[in-house]
């Protein structure tokens, strides 16, 4: 098979990639850093979490290193919206690669009004609801909760044109029961999973690592957890399943495709090899080469046949 | 390899990783006691280095996935080496401990702002501990533009000391814990028990503090300034934090900014003016 | 200070050990395997999960690598109650150390039958309820829900007089309610946590790894997510907490006890270092020297007056 | 310094880890293509190994936290010496092929049941693929106990084969996928085109078969066998399964168990009788 497979993803409401390969919200800025990244290899990225007002995030230390992972409580330090539509978006008009703004809240209300001010804005191509940041106070209270999560989700929903993907914490029991009721509530795709709630603790000086005592954990670590729950998540819920956690390598992004994502966001590897993105989207490309398969649809080794979801 | 295909991006460069033509180990020796010297042959780095910028050095050390910022210890554009000194403190400078002659490097950068090194005044170099790292590079920069160049140095043991010969046409002064060398007690001591106006005097006729250290010894350099009222503009440190990226895009290397808010040490800095930062809220990420 | 620091812990009704470090369920056999192991620094073993009749275990593939970390679905091949009552309780009898069995089991019945045979036998030490085994089918089910959990537990309360620990699985939104329901059904201790469920795909053959599908993460990729539910724990149950979860070193015990554990297990760590158990001891009095700290309860770096359970 | 305080302990011993008389490489070659040797000095355990037996090397790979198990190649009690042969798959083989003389390596071991190597019948040795890594000791265990000893070796090229010098004192014959050397095909196959009794014969003036390889090899092998009436009783083999502990705590590396249940590799194994095995419920963990 000399062709090019087919890499582009539609991930519903019209927002169509050209590669499964996303960075991850928090992890590529508001894309004007990281020019290592290949850009070419993306099929979007996701803002950094946005919130109605700026926020100066936690005091430090703000990360820390652990067994094939890291830690963060960075307390979504960001310029608030009105920045993000005002000064980044014009610029991202310009690009050919859509930017889907992460959007944060500590309320109903500040989603809201994110989403709204943020809507009809040209250059943005979609929102992601952070739903699980386990940041900030309150942050875990809307994702760990279905009638909260579809409640939030319902609110924006009704606010806004754009494509909405609601970003699931793992942090939780049922993943899938969450995902389905923002599924209900009009998400047109949910991205899986955000980080894991973890901690340090600095032996010697008798305390946690982190200033805030604890944050998430992300990186390689977690990458067995994520694919379980989007291997749960791809069975029983009918919208689009992004997947996330601890992707580094082509192979790493192919499980979570198998899995039945249908697409995949790059997070922590960004730090360490900016080169990823182009190696996961060209790995890819040659799996399917290799496989006689023509697109990413013929990927998932399990059918949805066991759908339950009335 | 890596198109750019956006505007407004900065442009420092991943290499290495063993693609060929990526930075390569061609010396490793002992400058002083528990640390390695590493130089590395990488000509477009050497010469786009500005002194006290950082790489992101990729470590392949058990259970690590991040990698380690390294200060340049020197750059030489002409041979296209640049070296870096470090002690072996965990997992990453372990690993990095062993790399020898022939082994490949995967370094991101050169990254952040260096010092500003422009100017006429005399410049005072203090060096804490493993912080005397970033200062062979510095002091060449410094002479090279004519400038006259102390350089105060603190080790716990005289064997911790970097050798006065790397920093040839400066004036060196040793300060150990163990006063075995030197100013018997810390590089900060030293600095205070100079005559002015090395230690400090406002005005005309100062001089330029360019430090680098641990931050306990950062916050003392500070007391002391404000003691002897050196501005904290005439100062200039380069800040350790942990870091994520490098490249500004995780925000984890905050720094309290003076007036609020945090600074990235990766992008406003490592390399900074002392009153730019908030010393009240500064902490030590580190243990001692 | 030259003294040798007190290294026993309290475990409750009666369960004193010399020291702080156990072996962790699964890891360890029934005691009389890995021989490498000092037993001189151990506190305690806990037994491979035991049910009321023999388990053959799950088809292979059962374990896979992952990183910084190991997924295993054993799937509780054990020889069952009766033979560890009649043949290694014998021999665990003339041991100067306390062998606790794990117990294992699909419905409150099976649990209680176990127990029933195992009260008052001579050579065992407690009772660890495994009601988190996330391999066998059903084998949530207690664990997740605070009313199922509680309900175990009281049953195997009632029926024996041995000192009873439950452990907890992390897979739940809310640890500490669980905890504090079993503590409130009778419990002794907690231990914390058991396995993450996780999984991974064999992107070459294009199926999962393990022929179960799914396994239980453990290793130093879960610590700092262990660490956060026993620093949740301790702060907000009144038994003791037993934290279990990717300790390989002195320092990740210490980190579990200034998160206020009591002790811990050593679980993964025995496969690869056998001299894990004596450093781990050693290095805990070590720190207790260095820090003039005479025994652990000086350790928790954080006083339980967050407790707000009534 | 590990002391085992109750009864009826085995006793394999930990050793290395850098404490010093553990395990050290001594010699790093390369057999055949793609594979690597370790010569590893450490006397207790070259003593204690039977043939077949294997040791848990640990492995300071990034993001590798499990031993793996290596069979011995061969070993010498008067020089104190064992090998390993292997070739680079992963992470572990990776870090384990960059040693060189003076590393030390810490091994766990040797561990689990060797070949049975008594008898007097001629054996006949199939090796597939880096199943040939077992046969030098094997060999050489044989040809001491006056056995007359048939090496057939397969592989895919002519270059992967470990040369038949290895093997001295045996007769060899060789199979390769590309045909370039010996018989074109599977080490299967040649051994089901040789003369009997080679090729089997049920009952006395048969053979004794010692088998390592892919679990693909042992099945065909075994299929090969049941049609030529060679008792499945006269097959000894190595099984290669995932391994957790390597001692029997784990339960990782069960291999199921003719008559139902499971047997455990590391323990029960890995050389077993063919007929221990149910052939049926056996699958291959690793692809290829
Ligand atoms: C801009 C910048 C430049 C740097 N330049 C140099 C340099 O030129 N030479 C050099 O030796 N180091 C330098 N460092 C520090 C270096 O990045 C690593 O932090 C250090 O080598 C330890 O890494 P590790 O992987 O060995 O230890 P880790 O495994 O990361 O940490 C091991 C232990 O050491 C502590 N630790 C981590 N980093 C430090 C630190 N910086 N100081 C003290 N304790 C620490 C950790 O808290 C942990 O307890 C620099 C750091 C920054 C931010
Ligand atoms: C009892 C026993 C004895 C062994 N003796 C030898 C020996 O003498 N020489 C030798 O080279 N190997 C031997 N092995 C295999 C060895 O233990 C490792 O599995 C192998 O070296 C791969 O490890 P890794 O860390 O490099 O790869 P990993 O990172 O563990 O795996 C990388 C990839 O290779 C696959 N893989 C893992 N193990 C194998 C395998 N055994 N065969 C094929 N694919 C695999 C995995 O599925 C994975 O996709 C033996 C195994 C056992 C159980
Ligand atoms: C430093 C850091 C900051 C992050 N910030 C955000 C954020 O603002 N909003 C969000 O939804 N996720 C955020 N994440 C989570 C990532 O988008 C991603 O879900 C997670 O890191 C798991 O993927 P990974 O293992 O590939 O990193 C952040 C992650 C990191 C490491
Ligand atoms: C192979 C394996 C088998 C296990 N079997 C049991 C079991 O039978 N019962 C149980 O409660 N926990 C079992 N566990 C969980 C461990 O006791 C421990 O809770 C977990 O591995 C986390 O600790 P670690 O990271 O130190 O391994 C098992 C773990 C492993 C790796
Ligand atoms: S290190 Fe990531 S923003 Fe500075
Ligand atoms: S490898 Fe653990 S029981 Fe065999």
């Amino acid at each position: 098979m000399a062709e090019r497979p087919d890499l582009t993803v539609d991930l519903g409401r019209g927002l169509r990639l050209r590669s499964p390969v996303m960075a991850a919200s928090g992890t590529f800025g508001y894309g004007f850093d990281a020019p290592q990244v290949d850009r070419a290899a993306l099929g979007a990225i996701v803002s950094k979490g946005t919130t109605l007002r700026p926020r100066e995030g936690n005091a430090p230390v703000r990360i820390a290193e652990t067994p094939s992972g890291m830690l963060n409580a960075i307390g979504l330090q960001n310029p608030g919206v009105e920045h993000v539509a005002h000064v980044y978006a014009p610029e991202w008009m310009t690009w050919d690669l859509p930017v889907i703004v992460n959007v944060a809240g500590d309320s109903v209300e500040e989603y809201v009004a994110v989403a709204r001010r943020l809507d009809g804005v040209a250059g943005i191509a979609g929102l992601e609801l952070n739903i699980s940041c386990p940041n900030v106070q309150r942050g875990l209270q809307f994702g760990v909760d279905p009638r909260l999560a579809a409640e939030v989700t319902h609110a924006v929903r009704v606010t806004t044109q754009l494509p909405l993907v609601v970003k699931l914490t793992p942090n939780v029991t049922d993943i899938v029961a969450v995902a389905r009721a923002v599924e209900d509530a009009g998400a047109d795709a949910v991205s899986a999973i955000n980080t894991y709630a973890g901690m340090a603790i600095d032996v010697q000086r008798r305390r946690p690592v982190l200033s805030r005592g604890s944050g998430g954990l992300s990186g390689p670590a977690i990458k067995p957890l994520a694919l379980h729950a989007v291997w749960q998540l791809a069975a029983q819920v009918r919208i689009p399943v992004i997947g996330i956690g601890g992707i580094m390598t082509p192979g790493d992004a192919l499980e979570f495709l198998l899995a039945g994502a249908a697409a995949v966001q790059l997070g922590t590897v960004n730090y360490v090899r900016p080169q990823a993105a182009r190696e996961v989207h060209d790995g890819i490309a040659g799996y399917l080469r290799e496989h006689g398969l023509t697109d990413l649809r013929a990927l998932p080794i399990r059918s949805v046949s066991v759908l339950t979801h009335a | 390899m890596s198109v750019a295909l956006e505007q407004g991006l900065k442009s420092p460069s991943p290499s290495g990783g063993g693609q060929g033509g990526g930075p390569v180990v061609v010396e490793r020796s002992v400058p002083m006691t528990g640390a390695v010297e590493l130089v590395v042959y990488h000509p477009p780095s050497a010469a786009a280095l500005d002194p006290g910028q950082f790489f992101q050095v990729a470590v392949s050390a058990p259970h690590s996935v991040l990698r380690r910022p390294y200060s340049a210890a020197w750059s030489d554009a002409a041979s296209g080496r640049i070296g870096f000194i470090f002690n072996v403190v965990g997992a990453g400078s372990a690993w990095l401990s062993v790399r020898h002659e022939g082994h490949e490097l995967d370094l991101l950068g050169p990254l952040g702002r260096g010092f500003d090194l422009e100017g006429e005044r005399p410049v005072i170099c203090v060096a804490g501990g493993l912080g005397v790292a970033v200062f062979p590079g510095v002091v060449k920069a410094l002479l090279a533009r004519g400038r006259k160049v102390t350089v105060l140095q603190g080790a716990r043991t005289a064997a911790q000391l970097l050798p006065a010969a790397r920093f040839a046409g400066a004036e060196v002064k040793t300060a150990t814990d163990d006063g075995r060398q030197g100013h018997h007690g810390s590089v900060v001591d030293l600095l205070a028990s100079l005559p002015p106006p090395l230690r400090g005097r406002v005005g005309e006729g100062g001089v330029d503090v360019v430090a680098c250290g641990p931050t306990p010894m950062l916050k003392a350099l500070i007391d002391t300034a404000r003691r002897r009222e050196i501005p904290l503009s005439d100062i200039q440190m380069a800040l350790e934090t942990p870091m994520g990226c490098g490249i500004g895009t995780c925000l984890g290397c905050a720094a309290p900014r003076a007036g609020g808010g945090y600074l990235l040490t990766c992008q406003d800095g490592p390399c900074l003016r002392a009153d730019r930062i908030d010393w009240d809220r500064m902490t030590d990420a580190f243990h001692g």
